[in-house]
């Protein structure tokens, strides 16, 4: 899809705030807290992402970013029929629940280490593409989640690296599980952005099979 | 079950975001009573993971790894070869870093990594990625006009250095190794990862100075 | 510029409301007065519109139309030294002067009328196309001022019709006055959005020569 | 003068949103009290102004002229010929009409005007733009999903009938011309203008009914 999200190359953002911090207010890393500790049951971590796609355009570039991940936490346990919306927005649960146990330091960060998923899965069909092939890239958005940004499609680039399959991020969001070759692409700037780029700058991209063809 | 629908999840969010409060805080002191009262998650758990994320969980992990890498050739290699799995010489696996990519600048080349499409940042060596990171202005410009955002963080390639922009578009996180400063010779891991900031690591920052980050 | 108001094919926006009408509140019909009744000395329309492009893509997103035209108009005029930004912000004239005469609504229609500006201007060279003539539009995006759509860049369509020499919009925006071929050029949908949109359905736009080469 | 300086107008914007009042009623009345304090304008011109938009330009104008061409084969030729001359008729002229452009709906083609990359629209002729034709919704979609906003405005398209979208991108303006619905026969030109609504002269309405709009 065309979203908000897919901000790569746009235009009109004015300067970095370069000094700022991860966080300046302490709901940001309650949040942060509340998303890696409060259990959902189903979901990929591309239909996650899609979700956040799925907010209104305007409220996606207004609304800091840790009330993105708040909407989205929310509306992805609604979606799952864990939370009803009045629940979510009254913050008070129709019918209360025994209190969880505590979890300690030793065990958190037990679970930080446990969260290092894998997404390289084996893959039988052979690799279509070879380091140093020229690729291009689809032309036309697909409807759906896809990690194919706008500015990289219809481009010609270099494949820099291949490695081997992964979980295809489009088929994830639709909860489908699906293995593609995964491939590092790198791009000269000058084929993305024109005679403006400087002559000795790559952008690189890891972008599944499904995206590429020969060039 | 989640649903799948895109258009499902769009509407749930228009009606979340018209019906809540309009104060972050309230919004996500909402989320945690909810999950607090539904016996989701204990309020401790919540305080406990802010203090680890403060405490114990930041860039001074990727610094270690570097420093080691700078002193150890055969670490080096193996930092390279599979960054994810030499971070676990350290128990610093976690969050983002199963597919860790490390690259090196060089005398010609310069990395900075960017998440276009969110904000993929590999947490758990990193620790929290700075705001700046995670803003529209960083994500739009880092790609498009990556020496102008270099600029604003006060670095100027030297003539002859090309940039390498890294857009995180798969489940690969990328660790940006920098080049070890003159002077530093003969000096041991901890001092070294002292000097090692968490820009250097993301890329907007090329050089170090001798200086404790 | 890739800038926000750039929306053609863009996702997310969820459904439109049918039944709204022209004014909601009395400031916007205001705001339309204001900025047809308070001269401007300096600017083209083109220079105007960019002005709007220019504006941060979280406030373009998030305010009503009216105020995009208020803040526009405001900021060109400070922009032309007639208005100092505290004088903006405040609503108060440093220098008040002699206040200006009613016109009556009589002088208003005639007003309306004489605003038919003409952008057609005569042109020696011939135009590089002919109806029927198959057309690739520019792939890249550029830096300033432009009314080549990005939804429409790197496709190929087909002249429909030829409208001679008119001032050229990307020109105008940076005070040139700049006489272009203009043409209105048909893409079949399918091309610009791929096998999801109707075979029968086509997007007309209109276009001058310095977006277009030869397919 | 004008800088036609593209970040200097950028930093104006910002500074103007950061620092006027929030409430859109209370900036638009910043710029009327500046303008009228400054002497640019008086205040009766505006409130005239507002009355002339309400009461005397609107759809109706191009209502009129679509009931002509129905019934004056003359007048269908010369609009279609060049619509921008043929309005001048009327004394309908003003903000962008000079080159407007009438397009006919046929039993194969409905024709549907936007302009995506802001809101130009016939104002002299079809009045202020309705809200949603000004909405970034209608703008994105109108050109990429044209039947789905259609059948959001109640029109299912016959078999057969293929769209044709105007992209208003240069300074070209589109007047959709409807078909003009059996039992009309016969009727004189106010009759028929009645029943031309605006919706109908944008696209977003296919069929006309033979009550008054």
């Amino acid at each position: 899809m065309d979203g908000p999200h897919d901000l790569g190359g746009k235009d009109g953002f004015g300067p970095i705030d370069v000094t700022a911090p991860p966080f300046r207010e302490d709901w940001e890393a309650r949040q942060l807290a509340l998303s890696k500790n409060v259990p959902i049951p189903g979901g990929t971590i591309d239909w996650w992402r899609h979700g956040i796609e799925n907010m209104d355009p305007a409220t996606y570039m207004s609304v800091p970013y840790f009330v993105k991940w708040n909407l989205n936490e929310i509306a992805h346990r609604v979606d799952q029929g864990m939370f009803t919306l009045e629940e979510a927005v009254s913050g008070r649960a129709s019918q209360p629940a025994p209190p969880a146990n505590p979890a300690s330091m030793d065990m958190l960060l037990e679970r930080l280490r446990a969260n290092n998923n894998s997404f390289s899965r084996p893959l039988e069909t052979p690799p279509s593409f070879a380091i140093g092939d020229m690729v291009v890239t689809q032309t036309v958005a697909v409807p759906g989640h896809t990690r194919l940004p706008a500015y990289a499609r219809g481009a010609v680039g270099r494949i820099a690296a291949w490695h081997g399959g992964h979980l295809f991020a489009d088929a994830g969001a639709e909860g489908r599980h699906v293995v593609e070759h995964l491939y590092t692409v790198e791009f000269a700037a000058r084929v993305l952005w024109g005679a403006e780029a400087d002559a000795q700058d790559t952008v690189c991209l890891d972008l599944w099979e499904p995206y590429l063809a020969p060039a | 079950m989640a649903s799948y629908d895109a258009k499902k999840i769009g509407d749930i969010h228009r009606h979340l975001h018209a019906h809540m409060p309009s104060d972050p805080a309230l919004r996500i002191k909402a989320l945690e009573d909810l999950a607090v009262e539904r016996g989701l998650v204990a309020r401790e758990t919540i305080d406990t993971w802010v203090e680890m994320y403060a405490e114990r969980i930041g860039p001074k992990r990727g610094a270690q790894v570097i420093a080691r890498a700078w002193v150890d050739r055969d670490f080096y290699d193996r930092l390279f070869e599979d960054a994810g799995q030499a971070v676990k010489e350290f128990g610093f696996e976690g969050h983002a870093t199963e597919h860790l990519k490390a690259v090196a600048n060089t005398a010609t080349t310069h990395n900075l990594v960017v998440c276009t499409l969110c904000s993929c940042y590999p947490f758990a060596i990193l620790g929290m990625s700075p705001l700046w990171y995670r803003s529209a202005a960083y994500r739009a410009r880092a790609v498009k006009d990556p020496r102008g955002v270099l600029e604003e963080f006060g670095v100027s390639l030297p003539e002859g250095v090309g940039v390498r922009v890294w857009d995180s578009t798969a489940e690969l996180r990328y660790l940006v190794v920098p080049q070890r400063p003159d002077g530093t010779e003969g000096w041991g891991e901890e001092a070294l990862a002292a000097i090692i900031t968490r820009d250097s690591m993301i890329g907007t920052q090329r050089d170090l100075t001798l200086e404790a980050a």
